[in-house]
This record gives structure tokens, C-alpha cells and sequence, in this order.
């Protein structure tokens, strides 16, 4: 019985490393994520199966709540708010694993009576902390970006000592539980401090810099499954939770590189949208503007198109009416494009599944190393609501802040048409100079209102 | 628990992480944000524990709520994050 | 040995397998000599089995000299499999 | 203690891992290898620890006895000879896991009176299959490749039948024995049969498919290896032979698939040498051929040279003499490259080894890929006792045994000058109509006495 059990998870184990190595092709993706779901249900059929379900009515009710909580958010977020979504879901993975980890804990303080071992009551304590941490920072991360508290970096005199103080206190709480498993008091003060860490880390964070925050906690809620497998002793909780450790870490590793700062940096806090001061304002950028019929009198002139999606496409919502400009260009065999920069918007990936969305193929959305080259045979590259992706500085300006990033050489097509609302700065609040390159033409206004309009005028020709 | 199960254990939280990172460095740009919202979605795997959880109730109050409360998180964590990356993949076509 | 102890090693023979796969498809046409020599070394771990059986010794002559045997020909794999490998890459320069 | 052991055996598997990791990159090959052998040398001395160190004064002796025979061999051999050492070795291997299963079971039945348990009797019975199968497959592949015994392949009626009839034979005494553990005379059965399976499945495969075998019969040590951790329920043997398993399989689906052939075809057998028969031979080639002198005097006027190295060159030990004529090049300021076939000469990546040795640069060896362009733009190609990879009939001829093999594009250059002893044919054992071609050059002789004219030559040009 038990044996069956185990072999059933090992077998949703290997659909979780299936699903992850297929989760790796555009072809295969959908299927893997499959996999991955399968492997799940079979890990909570057979556990169920050990369970003695007549007297559980309980467990079904939890996760009839559950499941239609979540059917419902997965049905209605937009698109534009999966980041927002994913650090929700994030909480609730960590605060899942804090509570299993009391669970336990109670369990055999309280009514058992068999104090948990050494290694026992050590993953409890790991777990606790990582699962707090995970819970709370998820929860203000959320609010963050939903703008339910402000974004700007909230930061007050000694907050990194205070950090630290109540690091060593959890240390030395976590001895003390450690050595008297039964005195409860401890355990509580483990499970404040913690929960304090998590608001108090995420807090002095810039909202723009969520995402980066919200990834290497996505890595905490998978080391906390695992702490959890360890307390358990149930490999499925390992395997599973690793595979999700290593994706939190790499997908930080990426943005913290394609950002050109590092992790510490992003975890002082402070960054984010207070840099951008008007101190040491080189010269003046001047700008020539363009109208939105001249715009589509260009589009109707030229013969190769090259769109750079950035942040500003997702906050207007632009992607649909792209689809139809790009409609529009293909009726008139114009050769149309979009060159993706690996960050552009606020998620890694995050312009590719917008412009999914809008039903554009993916063969058309085409990664920044195929692509750079192209740009200079390019007729008309059109910059849509992105900015810090196609400023030359990361590649010319050795005292830029962004100096070294990658970027889409936007800059070196024949004409270059900059679709934002004003001269506003993007993440990384720096001026960008290509705006006054003598090939680049600004189109101010609301990218999904500018765009319709000059897709109107083309319709119209 | 004894040191060897221990040890085990830790064979497999080695093999795993490094499989982990061997097969996400591969996924391209493109679907990144699917892996987080999957890898979200298989952090849910805490629901196994919470069901382990629930079952030792009716011993403790205490326990059994903390174990009902983790179901139910875990429950909306797998459900949620499998539903919208399906969701997600399910518009990445080509034509 | 029980199944449960024994599943914990399929477990390990999978994740380790999987994780080989992964290492060795990145492994370039240029290296594949050396990385058959290598590996072909590295088979050579028997010897941590057939030190085990050499100390089990004493008890009965037979397993005693198939232990033995066993050590010496783990050997000769171990030692020149490595030195082999080591010479080979050694060559491998850039200039 | 014993925990530090299971520890330091964790340490060794995480080694094994990195330097297969490492090995994966030239630059840092050599230092993966050593990684691996520091990781053995931890396996082996944990495992010393724990032995009672006094009473195995024949412990040592064993060692000193195996480490100078290794060294000896691994000093001496030639870097023609790799498949033949590796053979050799991995038949080596495959005994040892062999011996241990069985010392193990005769200790358990003869001594302490102790039953293997079910999954110890099964983990010994297939450690004894596939111990017993590699020794003496690898032996028949090492004598076969030494030429001892005749590479013909040798074959009789009832072949395949006899085969079968062995292994339904095994799998009645494995089940026989597993149910009578007590009784050895079923084990010897399974030491017989094993021991005549290894011989009789090898014995009908043509020598030139012996690196295909030895690459098998390597998975299969590595497997052994993988058994013999169930019998002793220890991982490092587990990891370290998942590992080897792995490589192996991968390397042997990488030279069927350059070969256009499957796996079953090269095991059934009777391949290899005996396919080249005259039948059906298209019209008589008819070739054109260059002296020594011309040669060297048209490599005294181009501007780029590509050399297709190939078993030809191994067997005349023609690498030295290659690296000689690139420096008269070289000291002409021509551009003088290498074209290498994934499967050229008999071993996967044997072309790199033998250039390596002859002290040339790896960053002048380019693979398939990413050479296969340049050869239009090739003012001369020098192939070198290759002939199968540069057969055009891989990408034109349907009805070819090679039809859509991945070759070379020699034939694409604006000359090409073929280094053989004669028109004898390749592995593949078919005509090369490449020989005939219009910009085909035959320079007929042993490669190594041919080119050694050809670079003093122009030494006095
Ligand atoms: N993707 C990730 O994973 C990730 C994670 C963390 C940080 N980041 C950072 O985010 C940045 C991404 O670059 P990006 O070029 O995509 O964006 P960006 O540099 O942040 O610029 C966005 C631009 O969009 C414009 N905009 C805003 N709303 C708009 C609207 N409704 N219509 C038209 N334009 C609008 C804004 O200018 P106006 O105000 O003038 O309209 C702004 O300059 C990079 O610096 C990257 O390092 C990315
Ligand atoms: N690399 C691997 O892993 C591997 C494994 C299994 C099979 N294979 C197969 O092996 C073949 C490799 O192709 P290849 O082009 O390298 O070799 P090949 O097709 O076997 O041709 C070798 C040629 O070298 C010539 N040769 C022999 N001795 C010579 C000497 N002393 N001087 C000059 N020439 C000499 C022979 O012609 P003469 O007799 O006229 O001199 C022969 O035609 C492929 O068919 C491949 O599929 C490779």
C-alpha cells in the first residue's frame, strides 16, 4: 500500500522534470504545463488515497474553496496583471508551507506529546522562516504593484540595522526552540519576527523593481516546499520544491543582468523611481515631432517595419490595435516584424505573452540576438511605449547608469517613430538621447489612442 | 528522522536543484513568464503536505486549523497558477 | 533491503540519469573522445564496491579472491582511465 | 562516522557531476577530469575508512597491483589506439562489478548463512547479466580492433535463435535462483550464460562497428556500476553510474545517427566490411590525377585551405606531417583550416584527439556546422584519407545506404584534392562519385608518405 504510494510520487516527480524540460519549447509548452498538472493530481490523489476519507468531509470542503478561488482569479486576471497575480499565488505558496510547517508543529508539542528530533524541529524552523518571509513579502509586493499601497520606496532612518537585529533574533529564538521543542513561546516569537522580516525587506523596494523581487521570492516559496519535504521526509516536496528554486533564482539571475545592477543592489532598496533627479541634466534634448497622418503616410511608403515593444504598450494596452496596424501593412506587403528585448515591460517574456494575446504568431516576435542586425536594413522602426530598451547610453555612455545592458540597436534604422505620451522617463529614470537622433521622430500621445488613429488614416488610403 | 534518511534526502535536493537549473537555462526568452507562472504553480506542491497535515487533525484544534487554512491557500496556488499559464500557452500560436 | 529504501535509490538512479542526459547532449563532437574515456574511468566506482567486498573477507575464500580480482581490475580502469583522459586534454590547447 | 562516510560519498557524487559539467567545455576539460578523479579519490578513501585497515595488507597490495598495470597502459598507448584502451578498460570494469556481485552472494551463501534478501537477489542477477555481458563483449571488441581476431564479421546459421534461446535461459535461472538462493548451481548457470551472451552478441559485428559496441557496452559498465549500488544500497555508485550509463547511450545514438543507421541493424550484425560487393556498380569512375610536385604548387598559389581529415590519416599517422605542411602555409600567409566530421575516423571526436596531438590549435579545428558554408568560398580542399564523410551521394543519391547522412560539402570548393592509397572503398563500404567530380584531384599513396613529399617540397619553393 504505502509502496504504491511512494511509486506514485515518484512518477508525478518525473512529470514535474518533464513538464519543466518541455515548459522549454514553444511547441511543446502547453503540453508540458500538462505534465506538470497531471504529475500534481497524482501527487494529491495518492496522498488522499492514505487518508481516511469518510471522516475528512474537511478536506473536501477546503479544497472545493480553494479550487474555485482560484478557477475564478485565473479566469478573470488580465494579462497585464500576471505579475500581480503571481505574487498573490506566491503568498499563498509560502503561507501553505508556514502553516503545514505549525501544523506539525503543534501537532506533536500539543497533543502528541513526542517532541519533533533534531532534524525535524530544524526544518520546522526553516521552514517558518522562509514560508513568513514568503507570505508577507508576497502580500506587499502585491499591493505594490496594484497600487493599493504607494510604489515609492518606503525607507526610514536604521532600517538595515533593524533588519539585522531581528535576523539574529530569529537566530537566537531559533536555538531556543531548538533546544526546548515544548516551550511554545519561542515558536511564536519565531513566527512574528518573520512575518516583521517580510514586510520590513520588501518595503524599502521601488515598485518598478517588484518583479525581480517577486521571482526570488517565487524561489523562497519552492526552498520552502522543501523544507517542508524534509519535515514530511516525502521526496515529491523535494524534487518539486527545487525544480521551482532554481527558476526563481535563474529568472532573477537574468533580470538582474538585463537591468545591468546586481541582486544586493535591488535588495537595498531606494532604487526605482526616486533616482531620476534633474541634477546634471545634460543639453537639452531637442525633438522632432511627426502627426498621425504623416505617420501613416510613412507606414504606406516603406517596405520593411520592425516594431519595439516596451512597459508604456502594456499600460495602454495597446497590443490589439498592433495587431491591426500589422494587418493593415501586410494587406500592402510590407515586411512586419517585432524585435523583443528579454526585459522590455516589467516580467521577463512579459511583451510576448501581451502580443500572444493580440493573436500574433510567434514566429513573428523575434529575440534581441536574431535581430540586431536587421536593423540597420530596416526601413521604419516603430518604438511603442518603450524606452530604456532602445537607449544607445547602455551602449555609448560609459557613465550611464544602464552602461552595458543590451539593447536594441533601434537607433540605427532610416527612420526611427517613438510612440509615448510625453518626454517621461522609463524605468531606469535616465534621459535617452535617441529621442533627438536626427533619424528619430516622436508621436506623442496614449500608444492604444495614437494607434488606432494612424490605423484609421491607413485604412482610409 | 535518523542522519541517513537525512543524507538521502539531501542527495535528492542536490540532484534535483542541478537537473533544475540544467533544464531552466534552456527555456528561451520568450516563454519566461509561463515558467514563472508554472514554477509558481508546482511551488503549490505544499498542498501534499497539507493534506498530510489535515489528516493528523482532530488531535489538536490548533493543528487542524492551521492544516484546513494551508489546504485551502495550497488548493488556490495549484488550481490558479496551472489554469493561467494554460491560459497563457494557449495563445502562443503560430500561423 | 526494503521497497522503501529501495525506491529512494530509483529516485536517485532517475534524477542522476536525467541530469546525465542533460549534461552529456551539451558536450561537443570535439570532446567526445575524451568524454568517452572519462566516463569509462569514472565506471571504474566499482572499486568502492569491491573494496566493500575485499573487507568482507576472511569469511569465505571464494568471495575473498573475487574480491580481489574485482579491486585490481577496478584499478587498472580507475587509475589508467584517469591518467589516459588527463593525457589526452592535456593536448587540447589553444595558441 | 558512519554519517562522515555517507557525507564525503555525497561530496564525490557532487564532484562527478561538476566534472562531467566541466568536461563539457574545452577550456575547461582537463580541470573536470581532474574534478572527477579528486571525487573518486574521496569515494575510495571513505570507503578505506571504514575498512579495518590493518587486516588488509592484501587491500593494498591490490591497488599497488592495479595502479601500476593502469599507469603502465595509460603512459604507453598510442592515441591511435583510444577505442582498443577504452575497450579494454571498460571490459576491465564490467568484470569488477561482476566480481563484487558474486562475492557478494557466495559471502551471503556460503558463510554467513544469510539469504540475500528479494531485491539483493535480483540486484545481483542482473549485476551478474550486464557484469558478465560487457567483460566479454568488450574483450571480443578489443581483440577484434587489436586485429588478434579477424574484424570480419562471423556469423552462423542459427545465430539469432541461439541468442534467444540463451537469454530465455538466463531469465529461467535468474528466476530459478532468485527462488533458490541457497542453490549455487543456478548461479553458475547465470556466470555461463552471461560470460556466452557477451561472446556471441559481439561476434557477429563487423570490426569497423566495434566503437559503436564498445560506446554500448560502456553504458553498460556504467549500468553494472548502478547494480552493484543496489546490492551494497550505496548512491555514490548510483550517480556515478547513472552518469556513465547516460554518456553512453548518448554517444553511441550520435554515431548511428551519423552513420544513417539504427541501433538493431548494428547489433544484428553482418554489417561492416562484407556489404561492398561489385554488384550493381553504377558506371566506372573515371578520376584524374595530381603528382606531388603540382600539388605542392598549387598550394603554393591559393589563398585558403580546408584539410578533411579521416580514418586514413589515423592509420597512416599522418597528423605530425599535417601540422608541418599548415606552418609552410601558414609562413604564406594562407588561411588553413580544419573541416571536421562529428563521425570521421572511429571514434566520435577521433579526428580532434589526433590533431590535438600533433599540436594544433583546437580554435583551428571548425566543426560541421558551422564550416560547411565556407567550402564554396574554399579556393583548395586537401581530404585526407577520408572518403564516407564527403560523399555527395548522402545528399543526392535516394538509393544510397547514406542517403541523408550530414557530410562535408567538399565537393562544393573550387578544387579538391583527395589523399588516398587507392580507389578502395570506406566504412561504409560504397563508391564515392566525389572522385570523379570535374575539380577532383587524386593523389594516389600512403597520406603520411605522400604529404610528408608535399611539405618538403615547398619547403624548397
Ligand atoms: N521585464 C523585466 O523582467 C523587468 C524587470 C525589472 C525591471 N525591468 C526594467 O524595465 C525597463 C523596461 O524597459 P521598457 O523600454 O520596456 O520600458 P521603460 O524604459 O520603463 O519605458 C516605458 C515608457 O513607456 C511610456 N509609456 C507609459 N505609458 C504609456 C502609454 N499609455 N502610452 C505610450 N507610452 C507610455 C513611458 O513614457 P511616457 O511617460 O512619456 O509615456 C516610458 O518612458 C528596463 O529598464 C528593464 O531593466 C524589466
Ligand atoms: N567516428 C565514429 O564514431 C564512427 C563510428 C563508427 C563508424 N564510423 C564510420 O566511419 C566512417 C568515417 O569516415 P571517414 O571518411 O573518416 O573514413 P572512411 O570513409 O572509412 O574512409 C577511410 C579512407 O581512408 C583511406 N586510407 C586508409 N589508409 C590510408 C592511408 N594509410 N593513407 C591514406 N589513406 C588511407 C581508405 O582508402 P584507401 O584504401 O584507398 O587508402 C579509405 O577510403 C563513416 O562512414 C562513419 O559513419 C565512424
Amino acid at each position: 500500500m504505502s509502496i504504491l504510494i511512494q511509486v506514485a510520487y515518484l512518477i508525478s516527480s518525473i512529470l514535474f522534470i518533464l513538464g519543466i524540460k518541455k515548459l522549454g519549447k514553444t511547441k511543446s509548452a502547453r503540453e508540458g504545463n500538462i505534465y506538470s498538472a497531471v504529475g500534481m493530481l497524482l501527487a494529491i490523489a495518492a496522498t488522499l488515497v492514505t487518508l481516511n476519507i469518510l471522516s475528512c468531509v474537511e478536506i473536501f470542503v477546503c479544497i472545493l474553496i480553494g479550487g474555485a478561488i482560484g478557477l475564478y482569479i485565473s479566469q478573470k486576471v488580465e494579462m497585464t496583471k500576471i505579475p500581480e497575480m503571481v505574487a498573490l499565488f506566491n503568498g499563498f505558496g509560502g503561507l501553505a508551507s508556514f502553516a503545514v510547517a505549525l501544523s506539525d508543529y503543534f501537532l506533536k508539542t500539543q497533543s502528541v506529546d513526542t517532541y519533533p528530533d533534531s532534524i525535524n524541529a530544524i526544518s520546522i524552523i526553516v521552514s517558518v522562516l522562509i514560508g513568513g518571509i514568503t507570505f508577507t513579502g508576497s502580500m506587499i509586493a502585491y499591493l505594490k504593484l496594484d497600487g493599493k499601497i504607494s510604489g515609492s520606496p518606503i525607507t526610514f532612518k536604521g532600517q538595515h540595522p533593524l533588519n539585522l537585529i531581528l535576523l539574529i533574533a530569529f537566530i537566537v529564538a531559533g536555538v531556543l526552540a531548538y533546544l526546548n521543542p515544548g516551550d511554545q513561546i519561542f515558536m511564536i516569537g519565531l513566527i512574528v519576527i518573520s512575518l516583521l522580516l517580510g514586510i520590513l525587506t520588501v518595503i524599502p523596494i521601488g515598485g518598478a523593481d517588484m518583479p525581480v523581487v517577486i521571482s526570488l521570492l517565487n524561489s523562497y516559496s519552492g526552498m520552502a516546499a522543501c523544507a517542508t519535504g524534509f519535515i514530511l521526509n516525502n521526496n515529491v516536496l523535494i524534487v518539486a520544491g527545487s525544480l521551482v528554486g532554481a527558476s526563481g533564482i535563474i529568472l532573477t539571475q537574468i533580470m538582474c543582468k538585463a537591468m545591468n545592477r546586481s541582486l544586493t543592489n535591488v535588495l537595498l532598496g531606494g532604487f526605482g523611481q526616486t533616482v531620476s533627479g534633474p541634477a546634471a541634466d545634460g543639453p537639452q534634448i531637442v525633438v522632432k515631432e511627426i502627426g498621425v497622418e504623416e505617420t501613416a503616410m510613412l507606414f504606406d511608403s516603406v517596405s520593411s517595419v520592425l516594431v519595439v515593444p516596451g512597459y508604456g504598450m502594456a499600460v495602454a494596452q495597446a497590443q490589439h490595435v498592433i495587431r491591426e496596424l500589422m494587418e493593415q501593412c501586410e494587406k500592402r506587403n510590407i515586411d512586419f516584424k517585432f524585435a523583443i528585448h528579454p526585459v522590455a515591460g516589467r516580467m521577463p517574456g512579459h511583451m510576448n505573452v501581451l502580443l500572444a494575446e493580440a493573436n500574433i504568431s510567434y514566429d513573428k516576435l523575434i529575440e534581441m540576438e536574431s535581430i540586431n542586425d536587421d536593423f540597420p536594413n530596416t526601413d521604419l522602426v516603430l518604438v511603442v511605449g518603450a524606452n530604456d530598451v532602445v537607449n544607445p547610453a547602455a551602449r555609448t555612455n560609459p557613465q550611464s547608469p544602464i552602461y552595458g545592458m543590451p539593447i536594441l540597436n533601434a537607433d540605427k534604422a532610416k527612420t526611427v517613430i517613438v510612440c509615448k505620451r510625453s518626454m517621461g522617463k522609463g524605468y531606469a529614470g535616465i534621459e535617452n538621447e535617441l529621442f533627438g537622433y536626427p533619424n528619430c521622430l516622436m508621436l506623442f500621445g496614449d500608444a492604444k489612442q495614437t494607434i488606432t488613429k494612424v490605423v484609421s488614416e491607413l485604412k482610409e488610403m | 528522522m535518523n542522519a541517513d534518511s537525512l543524507l538521502i534526502l539531501i542527495y535528492i535536493l542536490v540532484l534535483a536543484s542541478y537537473l533544475g537549473f540544467e533544464l531552466i537555462t534552456k527555456v528561451p526568452p520568450t516563454l519566461h513568464t509561463p515558467l514563472m507562472s508554472g514554477s509558481n504553480a508546482i511551488s503549490g506542491i505544499t498542498i501534499v503536505g497539507a493534506l498530510i497535515a489535515c489528516n493528523e487533525m482532530g488531535y489538536s484544534t490548533l493543528s487542524k486549523w492551521l492544516g484546513m487554512l494551508a489546504l485551502i491557500l495550497a488548493t488556490i496556488n495549484v488550481v490558479g497558477g496551472y489554469m493561467v499559464t494554460d491560459r497563457m500557452l494557449k495563445m502562443f500560436k503560430k500561423k
